[in-house]
């Protein structure tokens, strides 16, 4: 295991220094308990938006902390979900009287350290509402399992209830918002090689030199199935293929797509999977009014990507458009 | 009489021990079905709770179990952590503030930890999570509890434990991160019951 | 070799497809010769701004082309500098009449078809000046070499030299911010692992498991010298040192901090190293006055990262400041 | 009489052959001083000379070089594709539009080849470059062009070209890409150099 780090127990600790020297102008660290506020949190009469979970996925959450976006996020141990003595502070020190909403991705750590959380600020007083993020279609039967994960979608959800809420949105118009693009967008990944938590120090899951994972988490933890290596082509296919059919997309249907690398690789590449992906949504008739590529959810040094797409409405659209400005997300400001 | 706080520390100190001397073996479990870090949080969780043990000295195992589920809540992290604050809590509620906790209360507590899990997790039994050791660990301690030997109680949840952890290879997960591997969690040993089988083994340990 | 390509020798072209089609509102590609013109080309009036290299370090240049940076990136095979059939046409397409610069990393190849680009240009009535970026203190005896390497600094003179040409300033203006911009930067690298180039398929130099190598080029070249792994604290340290006594900074001064990923190193681990140098600079009474952390001139899937600090002036940083609006770059539109 | 653009032709066509066996090889050599991509870019511009020559056949062996050149300059990038393409160029000029060439001709015009790297690229002899085939290639041209044999000149070129890639090999670099690992090139060929040895042997391969 070769990574920039000191002690592998200090990453998340040095990390979030780091990042809050970086970005001084626009967040506020707290070291301990952990997270990260907007520099002019609370923001008065404004829902406050909170978000966390395991670190590694970088820059989400804390990237993303900054005016039309979160007000706070919660950064856990690397893979491992916030525990409430971090998000209860985070909560109250966002919420102007309006109310907080937490954007939680649906695993189970993180469901039940925001809802115990979630109950604790409200008996101090603060309404809380929950959105939950589950936009995996890798995972297929949910009647036997935790039910999806909460994967690429996050970013859309951040950015598009979080323009609401800097419009002036009340909470449960936020939280409705935020449902609504959870409910509108599907991801699926890919691993070409797995990553490795600093503490553990091999990789996550073992993959051949020919074998890639198709429907990976964002943890390292294993998809869908392994098949063998395949050209990206042939890959890109293998993800749009569930994401549409699940999303029920028709023809003259506009949508947001979303091409995001897992931390390793190049943005060249990420690129010729967008241009298949773009081809295979023109040849079914669906316009792409917007798009993102990049790294934006990560899973530490992982190669692969995921490619999400949120079927966009007119609000949606211009929600998305609205002026953020965090350290990773940034325009019309 | 029965078991005091002593026994209590004793217990918490000797799963500390476990949870570092397990730590790698415990990652290794996570690694093949999650996400490669129960070793890692538990270790970190209850080396909070020795420092919490240091700094305010409990005086009744309620109090000792009590401050355990706030350190393990408030450190752990990911599932295990609301999971096994959940089944301190429970259990340090049951006891209350008696010194002493005999064989029929020690029963009791165990039962209430796993209802506690089972509450917050919404597993069931078969599901291939800690509640695979927890549930066969109560049922064991409440038969054993009728001839009130405390010792004898926290070793039948042990080994009820163990055998619990054993069992869950052959399941397909069905709850946590493990039941997004579908037919392919078979094989491998859940984490969360191993952590609670070791836990479990400390309590008798303490008692002996 | 696992990459999310097809044929590995259309990387270049569909990846630059993929871009094109990502970000249609700002750019426009012409497919063969190969270059990528901002959509607004040419600006009447201002001067335009030209970049290109070999492919292999996105989201550098094509990623900084468009409002406040530059008019046209002209981007070669893998790791091999554009020939002058790009460079040319490139050029002509963005002259407004108010003159060309060139921003060129001083690699052997890259200069020699940019020479051959601009006497051709100019031939044809253009008026083209050169800069030529040189900041990479990895290379310690330019005597006896090619002289030092373009890096990080790149990213810089390009953003800084494209805000003076948006303002207004004239060709040799532009080129002159452009040099003293350069010549206020200083860079270094550090790879922990080698990349591979796609059509080689193999990887670029050999690292032992427990070895780094200080002073690596941006195109998988040897650096200084490989030592043994050491921690993030250490490494910063190393590549702190020789920047700073050659840039010769004095405490009171400001700077820019900018720490870059080689493509394949997460983002947490860049602000542990951001961190590092921070600290550093701060013992040494030189206030940072602005930061760029991220992936900005990578080296395919290559670990590792390289630290640039520039010697800020009131005029350059208000330059950095300005507007920019490009794929990889925006703020302030 | 001497060499008409058949041979020229048949030299370009042998050289495309060579690039392409030899891509992997010059990759390497590449991968140990450079950046792994000399042998991808040769084979790159050979293969659009051979597609110049189909489209646009050439009538002297000087217009097959300006099409070499120009094909060179504008598919292989890089430092090779400037210093080949002056090369070529000023090969070219020198034999202007003659419908044959003489030895002392060739001499002239590989000197000038040579002269066209150096002009461009300031490479001095034992820099490790392709200056370092070149010249002894040049030199040995012009010793064998008295004796008025064009084959003769040509192998002693090829001859000549390969002693002196084969020499670069302890050398450590100047100039170029290779010159950035300072005493650490020393031991590896120099791929430019190893390049030219082989359009060198082509040379003499189509004149034999
Ligand atoms: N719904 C649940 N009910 C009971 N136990 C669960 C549940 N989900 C997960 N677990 C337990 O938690 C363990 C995983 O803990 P840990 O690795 O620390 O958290 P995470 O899965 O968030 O990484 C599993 O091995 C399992 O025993
Ligand atoms: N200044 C120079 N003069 C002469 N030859 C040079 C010079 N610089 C580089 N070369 C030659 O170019 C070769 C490298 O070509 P290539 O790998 O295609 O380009 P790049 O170095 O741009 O990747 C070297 O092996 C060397 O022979
Ligand atoms: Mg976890
Ligand atoms: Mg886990
Ligand atoms: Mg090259
Ligand atoms: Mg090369």
């Amino acid at each position: 295991m070769k990574k920039l780090i000191n002690d592998p127990r200090a990453v998340v600790d040095e990390s979030v220094e780091g990042f809050g020297l970086a970005h001084a102008d626009l967040v506020t660290v707290s070291a301990d308990p952990k997270y990260v506020t907007r520099k002019d949190a609370p923001v008065a009469g404004k829902v406050g938006l909170v978000s966390g979970g395991g670190s590694g996925h970088e820059p989400l959450h804390a990237g993303f902390v900054g005016r039309g976006m979160l007000d706070a996020a919660v950064p856990g141990a690397v893979f491992t979900s916030p525990t409430p003595d971090q998000i209860i502070p985070a909560t109250l020190a966002v919420n102007s009287g309006a109310g907080v909403v937490h954007i939680v991705k649906n695993y189970t750590g993180d469901v039940l350290n925001f809802e115990t959380a979630a109950e604790m600020a409200q008996a101090e007083g603060v309404e809380v509402r929950t959105v939950l993020v589950n936009d995996d279609v890798a995972v297929e039967d949910s009647l036997y399992t935790a039910g999806r994960r909460g994967v690429g979608g996050t970013v859309l959800v951040e950015k598009i209830a979080g323009a609401a809420a800097e419009r002036g949105d009340d909470l449960d118009a936020v939280a409705a918002i935020g449902d609504r693009v959870n409910q509108n967008v599907r991801t699926m990944g890919v691993a070409l090689s797995a990553c490795t938590v600093p503490h553990a120090g091999s990789p996550s899951f073992d993959l051949e030199d020919n074998e890639i994972e198709i429907g990976i988490g964002i943890h390292g933890e294993p998809g869908r199935h392994k098949i063998a290596m395949e050209n990206a082509d042939g890959i890109t296919n293998r993800l749009l293929e569930p994401i549409l059919s699940d999303l029920g997309t028709a023809s003259g249907e506009k949508v947001l797509l979303f091409v995001n690398g897992m931390g390793g690789t190049p943005l060249s590449e990420l690129y010729i999977v967008y241009r298949r992906a773009a081809q295979i949504l023109a040849e079914r008739g669906i316009a792409v009014e917007r798009s993102l590529v990049g790294n934006y959810i990560t899973s530490l040094e992982m190669q692969g990507c995921s490619v999400s797409v949120l079927r966009l409405d007119d609000e949606m659209t211009a929600l998305w458009d609205a002026p953020v400005h965090t350290p990773a997300l940034r325009w019309g400001v | 009489m029965g078991l005091d706080v002593t026994w209590a520390v004793k217990w918490l100190t000797l799963s500390a021990q476990a949870m570092a001397e397990h730590r790698v073996e415990l990652i290794e479990l996570d690694r093949a079905i999650g996400d490669s870090d129960h070793g890692e949080n538990m270790d970190r969780g209850f080396q909070a709770v020795l420092d919490k043990l240091a700094e305010s000295p409990p005086e009744t195992p309620g109090a000792a179990l009590k401050l355990t589920a706030m350190a393990l809540m408030s450190k752990v992290g990911g599932a295990a952590g609301p999971l096994y604050g959940t089944a301190f809590l429970r259990a340090a509620t049951t006891l209350g503030d008696a010194a002493y906790v005999d064989a029929p209360a020690l029963a009791a507590a165990l039962a209430a930890a796993r209802d506690g899990i089972v509450a917050r997790g919404k597993a069931e039994s078969g599901d291939k999570t800690m509640v695979d050791a927890w549930t066969p660990a109560a049922d064991a301690a409440a038969a054993a509890a009728a001839d009130g030997d405390t010792l004898a109680v926290l070793i039948a949840a042990a080994e009820a434990a163990e055998a619990g952890a054993v069992a869950t290879d052959p399941l397909v997960a069905r709850k946590g991160r493990a039941s997004y591997l579908g037919e392919r969690s078979a094989g491998h040993r859940d984490p969360g019951a191993a952590s609670s089988a070791l836990i479990l083994r400390a309590a008798a340990g303490a008692a002996a």
